[in-house]
């Protein structure tokens, strides 16, 4: 009789740990709830100090997702490691063996090199095999790093909220700690978690701290995110059920690679039917569609930003529209690529008219925050349409340029960041105004840069960056998107193209009403000459305008973070769909 | 040649970056410190004049390297890169295949035996006689912008005669108007400008911080974006600063951004400007989908293989287009058709080839304002003069030209006749709306626009090389003008109306002598018999006569050869009815003639320094070495069209009729007023009306594209607010009803129900409460009676189960 | 085995006899003696049961400890004209007639039980792996089982272990044991507070 | 009748003599009394079973906590009978009818 234990040496396994991001990944997504939790104890009176600690907290989570790109491995497509020993490096673990006649063998055991763990995993809900599981790779760094990046800004930018400031800073925090979850659980059903845990803070914030019609607006959100997650909720469902085989005892699972796998036909006697992957991808995609949001589900969109507080509208912009495009990115159309083929061209026209519908309603818009709203749903629109153009040879089901696709696949995430900064930008650009008078009626501006030059100068320049000019960041995305469309159909790419002078028609036209001009004409002049331009508005400004044309003039910087694990994707979902194409064909032969 | 590809390279990118990094030191020291001293234009003027020497330099040393095989070659052939010499050795088995080539190869040898005489055509290197291995164009990458699978966009130069003329040009011109604008703009140098143009709502003049600084910010940015799109290294790129200048562009129409003509005018020409774009972007995507390489030039790919340019991939190494069926077969690097993966040819669809080609030229009628988006350009004005002079006439502009030249090998023949026409169009329209401008600076753009058509026309009908030799005459004496004409405005106290001028020779000289040596040179005039003239009838005598070979080749085009003609009249006489108008003549505004004096040196400098070159730079004609070195980069494509000798001399005459007949009908008109113009306006109201209005096409566009796109905006909206929305709302409220059902039911029902089963209870237990007595001795009887009550039950049931 | 029987007959009447003596005493005092009768005897039943601890414990705890616990009671709370309560004689009547019933009805069903016995038993043997080893359950000796018991408290039945046939454990008493140890612990406690006389509530009211 | 029978028919007796103890006496410490009846009578059959059946000595073990728990029960019982003789002055328990409903 051989009785084995195992015994951690702990303090190796800490060093090998904080060194490795096993738990920076997890320290990450907690500390900003952390540090909400420390806020509760905070004197409510004490506004600067919860402020500045609110801060640090945010800026503290933003260097943790630098020293996570530090670990972070371009060349590797996959998930990446968080735990990784060689045999040289580290004993880890020592065998103790009771021997037959009861003395105790000693023998080091040590992890082998190949001991590489991609991703966290520890049992959550063992009854549902659901697990606390996450994992980082290039398509999600590039976004994590957006979202802690934009939360400092929008924190910084929150100094003009003034209103029971503690209240606000908890909620945002807790807003941070779902975002940073949504990006990077891997397991559905936390996904699923962290995706209602970014929403309720958000409907506070935007239903307490907002504009005169909050209400409305937090309802008309919370509505629509709702419905959306209940129909993310039953293709969950479905591929949870979907998953299991009790001929073969494979348990049911939430964890979106196994599942990734059984839906690209990788997994042997598990697959998801046709129908089955039409229409989870029909649910996910409706549920993701929401969150961008594009045509039609977009009319939460303008209200929810003209009703929420500046730095609110900067995350709700430059983040929380993202989610629906890494969702579709991450797990629409990996976990259904037969879906995702089937409804490859709806998303295209969905994309293409989004961007259409979108700036043609700008064109439409005095209101200045609405305006840039529906310039949010234009942009976004380029999203799907990158996403999309996976044209496909119909007899064989391989893609027709698949570099085209990867192309677009590309370019719709750096899309997604460049409209992240300059979306955030133009939102603070507008909030600084609004917190001089108190209007955003555009036909009552005008002026402004002989009254504030240095500002007007910098909104132009993020205003340039969401017109896509080239130097910029949203031109990269723009430009890279649409020519990676005509492959995918000629008639949508005209389309799409078309866009481009429709977005310099709204913002150049609102650029001349609100900063050109002679004089500004509407009310509160006195506090525009009075409240200038002040350094720290000046500063989150400049650092946006900043990082626009970084991923403007050198847009490597994130392509080469997402290029392998895009290109690894793109040829898994291609193979995944020949893989249904094949066995569907063999299904025709046999059935003859 | 590598060493002299990286030296070229590295010049040229310094004077490219020089002005950049002066834009920034501008815009934050300016900001921050210069606002009232010309330390920033100092700096504008150095970034750009050290450009101009290092391209100076450049030009040296690659006329040094290629032993100024310019100048010999022009004696015999001209020489092209090295690349083609390849081409020599396949070149017999495709040859035998196309008659045409066959042709051309004949051609090639009969040049090869008139040696001494001149170039044309003779551009093929396999016309099987030796010639140096010259290499006279260099490509490279400067950086990766991003690389998806085999896909690669990137940051390139291509440097080849046509770019180092270019540079030569832009950074000679530009650094003149910088000059000029330090006097210019010097007004703004206080901290209370007063803007006469404005007027604030209680009726003053409006006032505010001189920005002169930001007007040379502006400037640099904008040298610094023209210079990167002549030395892009691929299509996309020239894209990117294509929207650069536009950018620039719209900053510096808008540079009194209090008025609001002027911020209208600037947004007018980025919107038109994209409209333009907007087929540039769809040609873009159709080259990208088929070639999948923005590169002109061939490249090496990541894995080190060499990949073919488009160039190649369209015109192989002899200049042919190959066509398979209803598809251009593309080229690799040898000539031989290209194989993708699957070992199958690559094929582009030969009316997408046209439509790639129409959309980069779509891009081209944007930039270079050509009819139908000529609109921006006059309203463009609005600018300070030294804009319109750098960008509006010499730079930007003619960036749309210089893509069509650059582009050549890419346009198909149906392409190259949609430009001829257009060119043919805008350059008659234009030219008849000049006629009646009275504005001095619109008579300027108009005839930009009329020039710019010119050259079009000329690449448009294969005259490659005199379309590019008009553009850079073109820059020169057009730039001039501008710079007269602000030298007159500034003079004349931002007077720009032409009636109230006249007689200003007598005042300032130096600016009527330079602006007669624009004049002269635009109007094509020249001495009867001898090729001694300025360079416009140099440049223009080439389309012209280019013109008049593609007609003669294909009589169907005759108006292409008309009306470039009677345009050389008409430009002739509204230039010098301009000059007359202001110079000539007896002073027709007193108080405008009073205060008008001549400008200060540092504005009479450039205008001297620009003179000769407007005057000589094309010296020699299509023997000069200007043209020269131009031709010298001629593309590999059978579409390019050389006149031939009588032709020649056939137009050339022409063309110096019809400037002769325009002069004197000038003279004639506003010299001596033997007639009173007033009379003919009169009677020809209708007409003059329709012209003054400028073909009512700002009118037009009005009501087809931009209120309807407002519509179209409000209409959205509307579908937002009262469809979506109301839905929404509809659904809430349907929502709202049913649960308030749900509250009657729950109450009536569901609670009643509940309500009665507690009632019940109650009463219930009202009613045992007398047996809770209290009585510790009556609860344990309670519990033995009862036990043995269940006990009897039990039984009795027991009972009647066994029963 | 007459003499057992003889005993238990004996036993069981004083039994039976002290505990109808102790319901129809009026006086506690006399009650309380009645009762010691019958707790005693009792106490004699469990030793001819060869319940020998248990019986020990009946009569150290019960005799010695719990009655004289009683006897306190009366004591202190018999002062006054209350020593003698009396019951009305209906209430009395009422009692008998459901006590008789009461004995009616545990007779009635005591007699299937004791004669389907044996039957039990086999049952019970099956149940529970273990034979009975003839001479009842205890191997160890007859009437000693204060070394079983103790062992069962510490939590293991060699009473049963011994017997068994399939080799299986059976479970002890240690947790009950310790529960009630506790138990006991939180009584004593508990009697001592409510016991305990009011002196500072006293002081507080005078 | 057998041994066992026997055994049970002496704790029938006592247990119903309780429980008519515990009706019948007004005086606190009768019922008592009654209570101790009560529980020896259980207490006796769980004993007869124990020496009747193959189960061991578990029967005995359960008398054995009863009559611990006996024993703190008239502890207790006694403390509440005490007090409960302070406040109404008397041990009659008819008198404690509080909870009358």
């Amino acid at each position: 009789m051989a009785i084995i234990t195992w015994r951690f040496e702990y303090k190796e396994i800490w060093r090998a740990m904080s060194l490795s991001p096993t738990l920076l990944l997890s320290v990450i997504i907690f500390l900003p709830a952390l540090g909400a939790l420390i806020l509760m104890i905070f004197d409510k009176k004490a506004v600067e100090t919860m402020r500045g600690f609110a801060l640090a907290v945010t800026a503290i989570t933003f260097v943790l997702t630098l020293l996570l790109l530090g670990h972070f491995n371009p060349s590797d497509p996959g998930l990446q490691p968080v735990f990784e020993v060689t045999g040289d490096e580290l004993k880890l673990v020592q065998n103790y063996e009771v021997q037959d006649d009861g003395s105790i063998a000693l023998s080091d055991r040590v992890i082998s090199a190949a001991a590489i763990q991609r991703g966290v995993k520890l049992e959550w809900i063992p009854g549902w095999n659901i697990n606390y599981q996450l994992a980082y790779d290039g398509i999600s760094v590039p976004l994590l790093l957006l979202t802690s990046f934009i939360s400092v800004l929008a924190m910084l930018a929150s100094w003009s909220i003034n209103k029971l400031h503690k209240g606000y800073l908890i909620l945002f925090l807790l807003l941070e700690t779902g975002m940073l979850g949504v990006f990077l659980a891997l397991d559905f059903f936390l996904f699923y978690v962290f995706w209602e845990v970014m929403l309720l803070p958000m409907y506070f914030l935007i239903g307490i701290w907002g504009g005169p019609r909050r209400e409305y607006a937090a309802i008309k959100f919370f509505l629509y995110t709702l419905a959306g997650s209940v129909l993310m909720l039953i293709a969950i469902l479905m591929f949870y059920f979907g998953s299991a085989n009790e001929a073969l005892g494979v348990a049911a699972t939430f964890d979106l690679t196994e599942l990734a796998n059984i839906g690209q036909g990788n997994v042997a006697a598990i697959t998801f039917s046709e129908t089955t992957q039409i229409v989870a991808f029909i649910l996910l995609f409706i549920g993701f569609a929401i969150k961008v949001p594009t045509f039609p589900f977009h009319t939460w969109l303008p209200d929810a930003h003209v009703e929420a507080p500046t730095p609110i509208s900067m995350i709700l912009a430059g983040v929380l529209l993202k989610m629906g495009g890494y969702g579709i990115i991450r797990i629409a159309f990996p976990l259904c690529p037969v879906g995702a083929a089937y409804a490859a061209h709806t998303l295209v026209a969905i994309g293409a008219i989004s961007i259409i519908y979108g700036a043609f309603a700008a064109l439409a818009q005095t209101d200045f925050k609405r305006l840039v709203a529906y310039s949010s749903v234009s942009h976004m629109g380029y999203v799907l349409l990158g996403i999309g153009v996976w044209k496909i040879n119909e007899s064989t089901g391989a893609a027709i340029g698949r570099d085209y696709w990867l192309m677009g696949m590309n370019g719709a995430m750096f899309q997604m960041l460049a409209h992240g900064v300059s979306s955030a930008g133009m939102f603070f650009m507008v909030g600084v105004i609004y917190d001089r008078v108190h209007h955003r009626d555009l036909n009552q501006f005008g002026g402004l840069a002989g009254i504030m030059p240095y500002y007007s100068g910098l909104a132009a320049g993020i205003f340039f960056a969401g017109l896509g000019l080239p130097g910029l960041c949203g031109f990269i995305g723009e430009v890279f998107v649409v020519l990676s469309a005509w492959n995918f159909s000629k008639l949508l790419a005209i389309i799409a193209a078309g866009g481009v002078i429709l977005t310099a028609g709204y913002i150049l036209w609102t650029l001349q009403r609100v900063y050109l001009g002679p004089e500004y004409k509407g009310p509160h002049k006195d506090e525009l000459l009075s409240n200038p331009f002040n350094g720290r508005e000046a500063s989150v400004a400049v650092i946006l305008l900043i990082f626009a044309v970084v991923l403007g003039v050198y847009p490597e910087i994130m392509f080469g973070l997402m290029r392998e694990s895009m290109a690894s994707l793109v040829e898994s979902l291609d193979a995944g769909y020949q893989n249904a194409v094949d066995s569907a064909m063999t299904i025709k032969t046999t059935l003859k | 040649m590598e060493d002299l590809g990286k030296q070229l390279s590295t010049l040229l990118m310094v004077a490219w970056l020089l002005p950049f990094f002066g834009f920034c030191i501008e815009v934050f020291g300016g900001y921050f410190k210069w606002r009232l001293t010309k330390t920033a234009a100092y700096i504008a003027v150095g970034c750009i004049g050290v450009g101009f020497l290092c391209s100076v330099v450049a030009f040296m040393q690659w006329g040094n390297a290629t032993d100024w095989v310019v100048f010999e070659s022009h004696e015999g052939e001209h020489h092209v890169s090295a690349d083609h010499d390849e081409a020599a050795k396949s070149h017999d088995e495709h040859g035998a295949k196309h008659d045409e080539h066959a042709k051309e190869h004949e051609h090639g040898e009969e040049h090869a035996d008139e040696h001494g005489e001149k170039a044309e055509g003779a551009h093929d290197s396999h016309g099987g006689h030796a010639k140096p291995a010259v290499q006279t164009a260099f490509s490279g990458q400067i950086y990766h912008l991003a690389r998806f699978g085999e896909l690669d966009i990137s940051i390139d130069y291509y440097i080849d005669s046509l770019t180092l003329g270019m540079f030569m040009m832009v950074t000679l011109i530009a650094t003149c108007i910088h000059v000029f604008a330090i006097g210019y703009m010097s007004d703004e140098l206080t901290e209370s400008y007063e803007d006469h143009f404005v007027h604030t709502s209680d009726g003053g003049h409006f006032k505010r911080p001189g920005r002169f600084y930001r007007f040379f910010s502006y400037m640099s940015l904008f040298c610094f974006s023209m210079l990167g799109l002549v030395l892009a290294g691929n299509i996309f790129q020239v894209f990117v600063f294509w929207e650069l200048v536009g950018i620039c562009s719209f900053l510096l129409i808008g540079f009194y951004v209090e008025r609001k003509s002027a911020s209208t005018a600037a947004n007018k020409a980025f919107i038109v400007n994209r409209v333009g774009d907007f087929g540039f972007i769809i040609g873009l995507m159709i080259l990208w989908t088929s070639c999948g390489t923005f590169r002109f030039d061939n490249y090496e790919d990541h894995h080190g293989h060499e990949q073919p340019g488009l160039f190649q991939m369209v015109r192989g190494n002899d200049g042919h287009v190959t066509q398979d069926g209803d598809a251009v077969v593309l080229k690799d690097v040898h000539g031989e058709p290209l194989t993708d993966a699957s070992g199958s040819t690559k094929t582009i669809p030969y009316m997408l080839l046209v439509a790639a080609g129409l959309g980069v030229f779509c891009g081209c009628v944007g930039k270079s304002a050509q009819f139908p988006l000529q609109t921006w350009l006059p309203d463009a004005m609005e600018g300070p003069t030294p804009v319109s002079a750098l960008v509006h006439s010499a730079t930007m502009v003619a960036a749309g030209v210089y893509l069509a030249g650059r582009f050549f090998p890419m346009f198909l023949p149906e392409v190259l006749l949609t430009i001829a026409y257009v060119g043919c169009v805008t350059l008659f329209v234009a030219a008849t709306i000049a006629v009646v401008a009275t504005d001095i600076k619109r008579v300027l753009a108009y005839s930009t626009i009329s020039q710019l058509g010119y050259m079009m026309l000329g690449i448009g009908v294969g005259g490659w090389g005199a379309g590019l030799f008009h553009l850079i005459t073109h820059a020169f004496f057009k730039s001039l003008m501008f710079l007269c004409s602000g030298s007159v405005i500034h003079g004349c106290h931002h007077e720009q109306e032409m009636p109230k001028m006249g007689g200003l020779w007598k005042k300032m000289p130096v600016t009527a002598f330079t602006m007669l040596v624009g004049v002269i040179a635009i109007a094509g005039l020249a001495i009867p018999g001898t090729s001694i003239a300025f360079s416009g009838y140099h440049s223009k005598d080439a389309i012209v006569a280019t013109a008049l070979q593609f007609v003669d080749d294909n009589p169907v085009h005759i108006l292409l050869f008309i009306v470039p003609l009677v345009t050389a009249g008409i430009t002739a006489f509204y230039m010098f009815r301009l000059w007359f108008y202001t110079f000539a003549g007896q002073p027709r505004d007193a108080h405008v003639y009073e205060g008008c004096h001549e400008s200060p040196s540092v504005m009479c400098g450039p205008l001297l320094v620009l003179a000769p070159f407007a005057a000589w730079c094309a010296i020699g004609g299509e023997h000069g070495k200007l043209f020269s070195i131009l031709a010298l980069s001629e593309p590999a494509s059978t579409e390019v069209v050389h006149a031939s000798h009588d032709i020649h001399t056939a137009a050339g005459s022409f063309a110096l009729v019809a400037a002769i007949l325009g002069t004197l009908t000038a003279y004639l008109l506003y010299g001596k007023t033997i007639v009173d113009p007033a009379n003919i306006k009169r009677q020809f109201s209708g007409l003059h009306t329709f012209l003054v209005e400028k073909w009512r096409f700002d009118e037009l566009y009005d009501v087809m594209f931009v209120r309807p796109s407002h519509v179209v905006g409000k209409w959205c909206a509307g579908v937002d607010k009262y469809i979506f929305d109301e839905f929404l709302h509809g659904v809430v409220r349907t929502g709202i009803r049913v649960s308030q059902w749900d509250r009657k039911f729950d109450e009536g029902i569901i609670d009643g129900l509940v309500n009665l089963v507690g009632n019940v209870t109650f009463s219930i237990g009202r009613s045992l409460h007398v047996f809770q007595t209290g009585n510790i001795r009556q609860y344990v009887m309670f519990i033995a009676v009862g036990v043995l009550m269940l006990f009897a039950l039990l039984f009795a049931f027991s009972f009647a189960i066994l029963a | 085995m007459a003499g057992a029987q003889l005993l238990f007959l004996l036993f069981a009447l004083a039994t039976c006899a002290s505990a109808v003596m102790v319901v129809v005493s009026q006086n506690v005092v006399r009650m309380a003696f009645w009762l010691i009768i019958s707790l005693g005897s009792t106490s004699a039943l469990y030793f001819l049961l060869h319940a020998d601890f248990v019986g020990a414990t009946q009569l150290l705890v019960y005799v010695g400890g719990t009655l004289v616990l009683l006897v306190f009671g009366v004591m202190l709370t018999a002062s006054g004209p209350h020593v003698k309560i009396k019951m009305s004689p209906a209430e009395g009547f009422l009692a008998a007639g459901v006590g008789c019933l009461f004995l009616a009805m545990i007779f009635f069903t005591v007699i299937p039980v004791a004669n389907d016995w044996d039957e039990v038993v086999i049952r019970l043997e099956a149940q529970n792996d273990v034979t009975d080893a003839g001479g009842g359950y205890n191997a160890l000796g007859e009437g000693n089982t204060t070394r079983p018991l103790g062992l069962s408290f510490l939590g293991t039945r060699p009473d049963k272990d011994l017997n068994s046939t399939s080799g299986t454990l059976s479970t002890g008493y240690l947790l009950p044991f310790e529960i009630v140890s506790v138990h006991l612990l939180v009584v004593l406690i508990g009697a001592a507070y409510l016991a305990r006389a009011k002196r500072r509530v006293d002081a507080e009211e005078a | 009748m057998d041994e066992l029978s026997g055994y049970l028919f002496v704790g029938a007796v006592l247990f119903v003599c309780g429980v008519i103890c515990m009706t019948t006496k007004r005086n606190g410490i009768g019922v008592l009394m009654g209570v101790e009846l009560v529980l020896n009578g259980a207490n006796l059959n769980f004993v007869a079973f124990s020496r009747f059946s193959p189960l061991g000595l578990d029967g005995q073990v359960v008398a054995l906590f009863v009559i611990v728990l006996a024993a703190a029960e008239a502890a207790v019982a006694l403390a509440i009978a005490l007090n409960f003789y302070n406040n109404h002055q008397t041990i009659d328990v008819d008198r404690g009818n509080e909870l009358s409903g």
